[in-house]
C-alpha cells in the first residue's frame, strides 16, 4: 500500500471515530462538557473552512465573521417561519452567493491588501445590516427562540464538520485543490498553465463561506439574542485566523491541530486565572509562536519525517514537503 | 588583498562549497568560470556575508577576518557586491540609488568625488539621474547597480554575471566599463558565462566545479588551455 | 498580411504604458514549424510582445491570430488552452511544489488535460526529457537557476503547445551547456512545436532560428534570416554594436 | 455654514486618523511588521497621559516629552528582542507577515492585560484644554486643532526626514528592498529597529493627543489598530503621504455623510470608500502598480 | 428539567458559593466595570465582614468564583455553564447588558437558577418573564424611560417653559432604538415638533456632524439616547460647538462618575437616565460606602439597583432559611425588601419604581422624574451656559 493510500485510510478511520465520539458525547458529559464540545466544533469548522481556501491560495481572509453572521442572521430572520433544514440550506446558499460576489470583486487584491479588504468588507456588511435593521426593520436586536437543545447543536455541528472534511478531502485531491495551490504559489504561472483562476478561487471561497454560515446558523439559537455587533464580531475572524495559522493551514487537518490547544488554552486560562487571563494568554501564545515555528502540523510532520529517516525502509518522506505554516 | 582559505558552505544538507582557496591581489581583475550550480554565486554570497561559511573556513581582506561580519559591515570593510538580478532599488530614482551606495561611513566623505567618477564611467547615467530605476532597460539597470557599488568606495568589487540578459551592444559597453574600472584602482572578482570576453579583460581566472576549484591560471594561460577551450569556449569555436 | 500558413499572425499591435509605447504597431507572422527569434536592445519591447501573445497583457490595438482565431485580449488561461505555452524572462517555477507537481501543473489544465496516474507517468517522462529526473521531489525554490529553467521548459511542454514562447531561456548558460540546450530545443521543434524565442545569445540565434524579427523602441527594424537581419546596418548600430563582428 | 462646519470637522477628524496611522506606515512599511498590537500601544500611551495628568499633575503636552521617548525605547527593545528573530526565520515577506501577525497578536493580549491590571476595565476621560476657536464663524476645538497641528508637523518632519536625509533614505531603501539595502551597506536590522521604534514613538504621541478628547478604556486598542490599518492600506502601504491623504479623506467623508446623508451611514460610507479605492487601485492610492 | 441543588437545612455547605462572569474585556467592559463589578465586590466584602449570610441558625460566608466573559455571548454561556456544572456555585450573578443576560437566561433557566437580570432593559420584558419563570428585572422597559423624559417635556410645555421643538439622536443598537422609537411616537402623539431625528452606528467616535446639524435647527430640547463613550463625546462636542439648548439630555453614562470627572462644573443642568434621591439616607450612605471601598463613585442610575438586587438575594435566602432555588425565588417574588432603593417589592418579578430622569444639580445627579414621586427634585431650566 502506498503512503498516500495509507494516510487516506488513517484519515477516514480518525474521521469516523471522531464522528462517533461526538455523536455519543452527550450521553457522557454534562452541560459544561457539551458547551466545550460546541465551542471546539464551532472553531474547528470555521478554521478548517477558512484554511480550505486561505491555506493553499495564500489569500488570508478576515471576512470569516461576515459569513458566520449571515448564517446567524438567516436564522434570526427566518428561523421561526421555515423548517430547520430549509433554514440551514438557505443560510449556506445566501453565504455562498454573497461570497461569490465578494470573490468576483476582490480578485485583483493580493497580500495585505486583501487581508484588510476582507476585514473592511465584514465591517461594511455589519454596518449595512445595522443600518437596515435600525431604519427599515425598526429594531436592531433580534430574539431567536428556537427549541434546539445543546445535544442537537453538537450533533449538527459534528455532521457539518464531517461533511467539511469529506468535501475538503475531495477538493484537496482534485484538480481544483491542485489549482488552488498553484494559485497560492504563483498566480501568473497558474494562469499560463490554463487554470481559470477566477473560477477556482471564487468557487472554493464560496464553498468555505457556506460552511461558515452553517456554523453561524447552528449556534445562533444558543445565544437567544442577536444584534450586528454580536453576529459580526470581528474577534471571531481573528480567532479563526490565529487558530488555523497556529495549526498549519496547508493541511486539511492542520487547523484542527491549532483549534484543540487554543480552545483548551483559552478555557484553562479563563477558568483558572480569570484576572490574569489576558497577560497569560499573550505570554503562552508568544511562547507557542516562538517554539512551534511551523505550526503544530509542521511540528508533527517534522517528527514523522525524522521517524521515517530513522527507518528508511518505509519510503522516506515520499509525500512530505517542508513548508511553513502557510 | 582578498584571501580565501578552505572555504566551505552548505544549504541545509547540501554542500555547495567545499574547501575553496582563492586570492585576489591589489588592482587585479579575476574571473570565475564554472557550470551552472557550481557554487560561484554562493562563493560571492559567502564573501559578502549573506551566506554563513562552515567552521574552518577563512576569508580575509588585507589580513582582517571577514567571516561572521554582517553584510553591511563587509561593505564597510571595502567590498561591494553586484548580485545576480542586480539588486537595485527599483522604486527609487537613479540619484537615490547612487547616493545610497555612499551610505557606508567610509564612503561618505568622498561622496561627491565618487559620484563624478561614476558619471564619467557611465555618462548615460548622468542624463538619467532623475529616472525611477525600475523603469530603465536591463543594461541601464546594470550600470546603476555597478555605479552604486562603486559609490561605496570599494577596494574590491564583486560582480555576479553582469552581462546576463544584456544585448550584445550593452554587453560590449559593460566590458569596456569594466576595463575602465580597473583604471581607478579597484580590484574586481567577477563571474561570467562568456568565457572568451571575460578572459580577454581579466588578469587571472579560476575554474569552479561542484563547489571546488578545479583549475586556475593567468587569463592567457586559460584561454590556451585545451580543457578550458572544450568546456567553456566549445561552441564559440565551432560557430 | 495574414497568410493561411501562418500559425501566429501579429498585426499592428500596440501596447502603451502611460506615455511609453512599449510595442508600437508591430506586425509579424510565424509559420507552423518555424523557430523565429525576436531580438532587440534592452527595453525594446520584446518581453512585452511575448506578454501580449501569451495573454499576460492585453494589447491596446491590433490583432493577434493563432491559426486564424483572434486571441488578442483573451485571458491567459484561455490562450494557454488554445495551445500557447511560455517561459518567463525572470524564471517562474512554483516554489513550494516539487518538480513532479510543477510539471503536473502544466498537464492538468491545458487543451487536453491529463490527471491522475497518467499525469504522473507523463510528468516523469517530461522531467526525464529535460534532464531533471533526479530532482523529481526537490522543491522548486531549492533548484539552481538553470534547473529552474529546465523545469519551466518541462512545464511548458506539458501543455502540449502548438506555439512555445521562450523569453531568454538560454541566458546564463555557459557555452557547453548552451550546446546541450540547443540540442534539446531542436528535438522539441522536431516534434512539431513552433517557437518564438527572445535571446541575446547570437550563437544560439544563428544556429537555431529560421528567421528573426528585430525590434527597437517598440517597432520592427528588420526581418529575415539571421544572417540577413543581423547584417542590417540599423541592427548593428542599435543592437549588436561594433565588436559583435569580432 | 453647514458646509464649513462639516469641512472643518472633517479636517480635524481626518487629521486625527492620519496621526493615528502614521506610526503604522513606518512599522509596516519599513520594518515590515504587521503590528496587530498597534492600538494597544496607543491605549497604553493614553493611559499614561491620563495617569500623569490626574495623579502627577503633568500636562499632556509635557507628558509627550516623557511618554514618547519611553515608547521609543520600549519599541526598540521589542523589535530587537521579539521581532528580529521572526525576521530572521522568515524566508519571505509573506511568511514574515504571518509570523508578525501571530506574534503581535500575543503581544496585544499582554499589553491589554497589563493595562487592565493597572487601570481596570472602566472608561477614562479627562479635560485638559477646552478652548474653542472660531474660524469664519465655525467653532473648532483647541485640543483637536492641536492634534491636527501635531499630525501636520510630525507628518512633514517625517516626510522630510525620509526624503531629505541620509538615514531617512536608508529607511526607505529598507522598505523597498531589504536585501539590496544590505548590499548598499545599510544595517537593515538597525534601520528596521529604528523604524519600528519611531513608529512606536509616533503611536504613543498620537495616544497622548487623542486621550485629550476621546473616552477610552483598556479594550479599545483594536478599534485604533483597524482604523490605522485601513488608513495605511488605503494610502498604499509604506507611503507616508498616502496615509496622510487617506486619513484626511476618510475624515471628510465621515463628516460630510453625517451632515448631508445620515449619521447612521458614516461608518458604512467610510468602509465603502475604502473598498472602492482598493478595487480601483489594488495597491492603495499611492501604491506602486504591479508591486 | 430543573436541577436545583439539594440543599436541606441540615446539610448546608460551609459557605455559599456565588459565581459571576462579567465583561472585564471587550466592548462591554466599560459598562460592566462601572456598574456591576464594583457592586459585586462591595456587597461580598460587606456581607463577609458581617460574618456572612444567615441561613437558618448559621452564618455562611460567601465564596466567589469570577470569570471574564470577554463581552462575547458564547463565552458568557459557557462561563455560566462552567459555574453551574464545574464550580457548582449556589447562585449565579448576572452579566452586564441586555445581550449577555439574554444569552445566559436559557442556561440559568434550564439549571433552575434565579436570574436577577439587573442591567437588561427590553420592551419584551413580559414575554421574557413568561418564558423564563425565575427571571427578574430591576430597570424598567425602554419605553418606560422614554415616557419619563417625554412626560417631563409635556409638563415643561404646559408650564410654558418651552414651546416644543425637540431634536433627538440615538445609538443604533437595541436599547437606543427602543428608546428612540418610543420617544418619537410619544412626542408625535403629544404634538411636539421633532426638528431633527437621526441615529448613528455604535462605535461612532465623532459627533460633531450630529451636534452641528442639531444646533442649526435650534431646538429647545436635545435628547441623545446614547451610550457612555458617545455620551461623553456628545457633551464634549456640544460644549466645543457652543450648542446649549435649554434642555440637554444624554442617556447612559450621564450618571457615571466619569461624566462628572470629565466635565466638572459643566455637568450642571445636564439631564440623563437614572438619578438619586439625595434625601434618602440609605442612598447617601451607599454612595459613600461605594466610593470608599471601590475607589470610585457609583453609577447613579444602575449601580444602586444592582446593589439592591444583591440585598434582595441575601434577604430572600435568609428568609427562606435555605439555599434551595425554588424557595428563594418564592421569597423574592412575594417579599418586601429593605434596600438602598428603600423598601421594595418585586411584584410581577420586576421592580418598576426606579427613577427615569435625573439632572446634575450642584454636583449631584438628582432624580427629577417622575416628578410626582416622593424625593423628586425640581428641574432646573434652562440649563446654565457651558463654561
Ligand atoms: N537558497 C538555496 N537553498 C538551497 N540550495 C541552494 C540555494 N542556493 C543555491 N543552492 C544550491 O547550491 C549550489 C550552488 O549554487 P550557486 O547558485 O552558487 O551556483 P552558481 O555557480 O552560481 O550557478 P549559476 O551559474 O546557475 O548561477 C546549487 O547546487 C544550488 O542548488
Ligand atoms: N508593467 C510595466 N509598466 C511600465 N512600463 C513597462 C512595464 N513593462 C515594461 N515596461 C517598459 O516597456 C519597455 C519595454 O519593456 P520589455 O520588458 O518589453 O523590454 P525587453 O525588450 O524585453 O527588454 P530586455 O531585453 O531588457 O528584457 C521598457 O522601457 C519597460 O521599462
Ligand atoms: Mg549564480
Ligand atoms: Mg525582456
Amino acid at each position: 500500500m502506498t503512503t498516500n493510500a495509507r494516510s487516506t485510510l488513517l484519515g477516514a478511520i480518525l474521521l469516523l471515530a471522531g464522528v462517533i465520539g461526538f455523536a455519543l458525547l452527550p450521553g457522557f458529559v454534562g452541560g459544561y462538557g457539551l458547551s466545550m464540545a460546541i465551542n471546539f466544533l464551532m472553531f474547528a469548522i470555521l478554521a478548517t473552512a477558512w484554511a480550505m481556501f486561505s491555506g493553499p491560495s495564500g489569500y488570508v481572509s478576515l471576512a470569516t465573521v461576515a459569513f458566520f453572521g449571515i448564517g446567524a442572521y438567516t436564522v434570526a430572520v427566518l428561523g421561526e417561519q421555515l423548517p430547520w433544514g430549509a433554514v440551514l440550506l438557505l443560510s449556506a446558499a445566501i453565504a455562498f452567493l454573497v461570497a461569490l460576489l465578494v470573490g468576483l470583486s476582490t480578485l485583483r487584491l493580493r497580500g495585505v491588501y486583501f487581508v484588510i479588504f476582507s476585514f473592511g468588507l465584514a465591517e461594511l456588511i455589519r454596518q449595512v445590516v445595522n443600518w437596515y435593521e435600525s431604519t427599515q426593520a425598526g429594531s436592531v436586536g433580534r430574539y431567536v427562540f428556537l427549541d434546539i437543545t445543546q445535544e442537537q447543536i453538537v450533533w449538527q455541528l459534528t455532521a457539518v464538520l464531517a461533511l467539511l472534511f469529506i468535501v475538503g478531502w475531495l477538493i484537496e485531491r482534485s484538480r481544483v485543490g491542485f489549482a488552488l495551490r498553484m494559485i497560492g504559489d504563483d498566480e501568473t504561472v497558474a494562469l499560463h498553465c490554463g487554470v481559470n483562476i477566477t473560477l477556482i478561487k471564487v468557487l472554493v471561497f464560496s464553498l468555505s463561506a457556506a460552511f461558515m454560515a452553517l456554523v453561524g446558523a447552528i449556534v445562533a439559537p444558543r445565544w437567544t439574542y442577536l444584534d450586528p455587533s454580536i453576529a459580526f464580531n470581528p474577534n471571531i475572524s481573528f480567532q479563526v485566523l490565529i487558530m488555523a495559522l497556529l495549526g498549519g493551514a496547508r493541511r486539511l487537518y492542520g487547523p484542527l491541530l491549532g483549534v484543540i490547544p487554543m480552545v483548551l488554552l483559552f478555557e484553562y486560562l479563563s477558568s483558572s486565572f480569570p484576572q490574569l487571563f489576558s497577560i497569560l494568554l499573550g505570554i503562552t501564545f508568544l511562547a507557542i509562536v516562538y517554539m512551534v515555528p511551523h505550526g503544530v502540523a509542521g511540528l508533527i510532520e517534522g517528527y514523522v519525517q525524522r521517524y521515517r529517516e530513522r527507518f528508511p525502509g518505509r519510503r522516506a518522506g515520499e509525500n512530505l514537503q517542508k513548508e511553513s505554516a502557510l | 588583498m582578498l584571501e580565501l582559505r578552505n572555504v566551505s558552505a552548505a544549504y541545509g544538507q547540501h554542500l555547495a562549497l567545499q574547501g575553496i582557496d582563492l586570492q585576489v591581489r591589489v588592482g587585479e581583475m579575476v574571473v570565475m568560470l564554472g557550470a551552472n550550480g557550481a557554487g560561484k554565486s554562493t562563493l560571492l554570497s559567502v564573501i559578502s556575508g549573506q551566506v554563513p561559511a562552515r567552521s574552518g573556513s577563512e576569508v580575509q581582506l588585507e589580513g582582517i577576518d571577514l567571516l561572521g561580519l554582517p553584510p553591511h559591515e563587509v561593505v564597510e570593510a571595502g567590498i561591494a557586491l553586484v548580485p545576480e538580478g542586480r539588486g537595485i532599488f527599483g522604486a527609487m530614482t537613479v540619484r537615490e540609488n547612487l547616493l545610497l551606495g555612499a551610505y557606508p561611513k567610509r564612503a561618505r566623505a568622498a561622496e561627491r568625488r565618487s559620484l563624478e567618477r561614476v558619471m564619467t564611467l557611465f555618462p548615460k547615467l548622468e542624463e538619467r539621474l532623475g529616472q525611477v530605476a525600475g523603469t530603465m532597460s536591463g543594461g541601464e539597470q546594470q550600470m546603476v547597480a555597478i555605479g552604486r557599488a562603486l559609490m561605496s568606495a570599494p577596494r574590491l568589487l564583486l560582480l555576479d554575471e553582469p552581462s546576463l540578459g544584456l544585448s550584445p551592444l550593452m554587453a560590449g559597453e559593460l566590458f569596456k566599463a569594466l576595463e575602465r574600472i580597473r583604471e581607478i584602482e579597484v580590484s574586481v572578482l567577477f563571474v561570467e558565462q562568456n568565457a572568451r570576453k571575460s578572459l580577454a579583460i581579466a588578469d587571472r581566472g579560476y575554474l569552479i566545479e561542484n563547489g571546488a576549484v578545479v583549475g586556475e591560471g593567468t587569463a592567457e594561460g586559460l584561454l590556451a588551455d585545451d580543457a578550458v577551450q572544450q568546456a567553456y569556449l566549445g561552441l564559440a569555436k565551432s560557430a | 498580411m495574414t497568410t493561411s500558413t501562418a500559425l501566429l499572425a501579429v498585426s499592428d499591435v500596440t501596447r502603451r504604458f502611460g506615455s511609453l509605447r512599449a510595442v508600437d504597431g508591430l506586425s509579424f507572422d510565424v509559420a507552423a514549424g518555424e523557430i523565429v527569434g525576436l531580438l532587440g536592445p534592452n527595453g525594446s519591447g520584446k518581453t512585452t510582445m511575448m506578454n501580449l501573445v501569451s495573454g499576460a497583457l492585453k494589447p491596446d490595438a491590433g490583432t493577434i491570430r493563432l491559426a486564424g482565431h483572434d486571441i488578442a485580449g483573451l485571458p491567459a488561461n484561455r490562450i494557454a488552452c488554445h495551445g500557447i505555452a511560455r517561459t518567463f524572462q525572470l524564471v517562474r517555477v512554483l516554489p513550494s511544489m516539487n518538480c513532479l507537481d510543477n510539471v503536473k501543473a502544466g498537464l492538468g489544465f491545458g487543451a487536453q488535460p491529463t490527471w491522475g496516474a497518467a499525469a504522473d507517468s507523463k510528468a516523469e517522462a517530461l522531467l526525464e526529457r529535460v534532464g531533471m529526473a533526479h530532482r523529481r521531489l526537490t522543491l522548486g525554490k531549492e533548484l539552481t537557476y538553470m534547473d529552474q529553467k529546465r523545469l519551466e521548459l518541462a512545464r511548458a511542454l506539458a501543455l502540449q503547445p502548438r506555439l512555445l514562447l521562450l523569453d531568454e531561456w538560454l541566458a546564463g548558460l555557459n557555452p557547453s551547456e548552451l550546446v546541450e540546450a540547443i540540442e534539446l530545443l531542436r528535438k522539441v521543434r522536431g516534434e512539431g512545436v513552433t517557437m518564438v524565442m527572445v535571446e541575446h545569445v547570437m550563437d544560439a540565434i544563428r544556429s537555431l532560428c529560421d528567421r528573426c524579427v528585430i525590434m527597437n523602441a517598440g517597432v520592427k527594424i528588420a526581418e529575415g534570416t539571421p544572417a540577413e537581419a543581423l547584417a542590417e546596418p540599423e541592427v548593428v548600430r542599435a543592437y549588436l554594436g561594433d565588436d559583435a563582428h569580432a | 455654514m453647514a458646509f464649513l462646519d462639516a469641512l472643518l470637522n472633517g479636517l480635524t477628524l481626518g487629521g486625527m486618523y492620519a496621526l493615528v496611522a502614521m506610526g503604522l506606515t513606518l512599522q509596516y512599511g519599513v520594518a515590515r511588521i504587521m503590528n496587530l498590537s498597534y492600538g494597544e500601544f496607543l491605549i497604553a500611551a493614553a493611559f499614561s497621559a491620563y495617569w500623569l495628568f490626574q495623579v502627577q499633575a503633568i500636562n499632556p503636552l509635557l507628558a509627550l516629552l516623557l511618554v514618547v521617548p519611553v515608547a521609543f525605547g520600549a519599541n526598540w527593545l521589542i523589535y530587537q528582542l521579539m521581532l528580529h528573530p521572526l525576521v530572521r526565520r522568515s524566508r519571505d515577506r509573506g511568511e514574515l507577515e504571518v509570523n508578525s501577525i501571530l506574534a503581535t497578536f500575543g503581544l496585544l493580549f499582554v499589553i491589554q492585560g497589563l493595562v487592565l491590571l493597572l487601570f481596570g476595565s472602566n472608561y477614562f476621560s479627562y479635560t485638559y484644554i477646552s478652548n474653542v476657536f472660531m474660524i469664519a464663524g465655525s467653532p473648532i476645538a483647541a485640543d483637536r486643532l492641536l492634534a491636527v497641528g501635531v499630525a501636520v508637523v510630525l507628518g512633514t518632519a517625517l516626510y522630510l526626514l525620509l526624503v531629505r536625509t541620509r538615514p531617512g533614505t536608508a529607511l526607505r531603501a529598507v522598505s523597498v528592498d531589504p536585501r539590496a539595502a544590505q548590499l548598499a551597506g545599510i544595517d537593515v536590522r538597525a534601520a528596521s529597529a529604528m523604524a519600528f521604534a519611531l513608529g512606536g514613538g509616533l503611536v504613543a504621541a498620537s495616544g497622548v493627543l487623542v486621550s485629550m478628547f476621546t473616552t477610552f478604556n483598556a479594550s479599545m486598542g483594536v478599534v485604533f489598530t483597524m482604523k490605522a490599518l485601513i488608513v495605511v492600506i488605503m494610502g498604499g502601504a509604506g507611503h507616508l503621504l498616502g496615509a496622510l491623504a487617506a486619513g484626511l479623506i476618510l475624515g471628510l467623508v465621515e463628516s460630510f455623510v453625517a451632515v448631508y446623508v445620515a449619521p447612521g451611514l458614516t461608518l458604512a460610507a467610510t468602509f465603502t470608500l475604502f473598498l472602492l479605492v482598493l478595487l480601483i487601485r489594488p495597491t492603495g492610492m499611492m501604491g506602486r502598480a504591479g508591486a | 428539567v430543573a436541577l436545583s441543588l439539594p440543599a436541606m437545612a441540615d446539610d448546608l455547605p460551609e459557605s455559599i458559593r456565588i459565581g459571576y462572569a462579567v465583561s472585564d474585556t471587550g466592548p462591554y467592559a466599560g459598562g460592566a466595570g462601572t456598574t456591576i463589578t464594583p457592586n459585586y465586590k462591595l456587597w461580598v466584602e460587606e456581607v463577609n465582614q458581617a460574618g456572612g449570610i444567615r441561613v437558618g441558625d448559621r452564618q455562611l460566608p460567601i465564596e466567589v468564583v469570577a470569570y471574564d466573559d470577554r463581552s462575547s455571548s458564547e463565552e458568557a454561556v459557557r462561563a455560566v455553564e462552567r459555574l453551574i456544572n464545574q464550580d457548582e456555585v449556589h447562585f449565579v450573578l448576572p452579566p452586564w447588558g441586555t445581550a449577555l443576560n439574554l444569552a445566559v437566561a436559557p442556561v440559568l433557566h434550564r439549571a433552575g437558577y434565579p436570574h436577577l437580570a439587573v442591567t437588561a432593559v427590553s420592551d419584551r420584558q413580559q414575554d421574557l418573564m413568561d418564558r423564563w419563570p425565575r427571571l427578574f428585572f430591576f430597570l424598567s422597559t425602554s419605553s418606560h424611560y422614554a415616557e419619563g423624559i417625554v412626560t417631563m417635556l409635556e409638563e415643561l410645555r404646559e408650564s410654558g417653559e418651552i414651546e416644543g421643538r425637540v431634536a433627538m439622536v440615538n445609538v443604533a443598537d437595541q436599547f437606543g432604538i427602543e428608546l428612540a422609537n418610543a420617544a418619537r411616537a410619544l412626542l408625535q402623539e403629544a404634538d411636539f415638533d421633532v426638528v431633527y431625528s437621526q441615529s448613528y452606528p455604535p462605535g461612532t467616535q465623532d459627533m460633531q456632524g450630529i451636534i452641528n446639524s442639531a444646533r442649526q435647527r435650534d431646538p429647545e430640547a436635545f435628547l441623545a439616547f446614547s451610550y457612555p463613550p458617545e455620551t461623553i463625546a456628545i457633551t464634549d462636542q456640544a460644549q466645543t460647538l457652543g450648542f446649549n439648548p435649554p434642555l440637554f439630555y444624554t442617556a447612559v453614562g450621564t450618571a457615571f462618575p466619569l461624566f462628572k470627572n470629565r466635565f466638572g462644573d459643566n455637568v450642571e443642568g445636564v439631564l440623563g437616565i437614572g438619578g438619586v434621591d439625595t434625601d434618602s439616607e440609605v442612598m447617601v450612605d451607599y454612595i459613600e460606602r461605594h466610593t470608599e471601598m471601590t475607589g470610585q463613585a457609583p453609577d447613579l442610575w444602575a449601580s444602586a439597583p444592582t446593589y439592591a438586587s444583591l440585598q434582595v438575594l441575601q434577604q430572600a435566602i435568609e428568609r427562606a432559611g435555605s439555599i434551595d432555588h425554588e424557595q428563594v425565588v418564592a421569597e423574592m417574588e412575594n417579599g418586601t425588601f429593605d434596600t438602598v432603593l428603600g423598601e421594595i417589592t418585586l411584584e410581577g418579578r420586576a421592580y418598576w419604581e426606579g427613577w427615569q430622569v435625573g439632572q446634575w444639580q450642584d454636583g449631584v445627579f438628582r432624580a427629577i422624574g417622575p416628578s410626582d414621586r416622593e424625593g423628586a427634585a425640581e428641574i432646573v431650566l434652562p440649563k446654565p451656559d457651558w463654561r
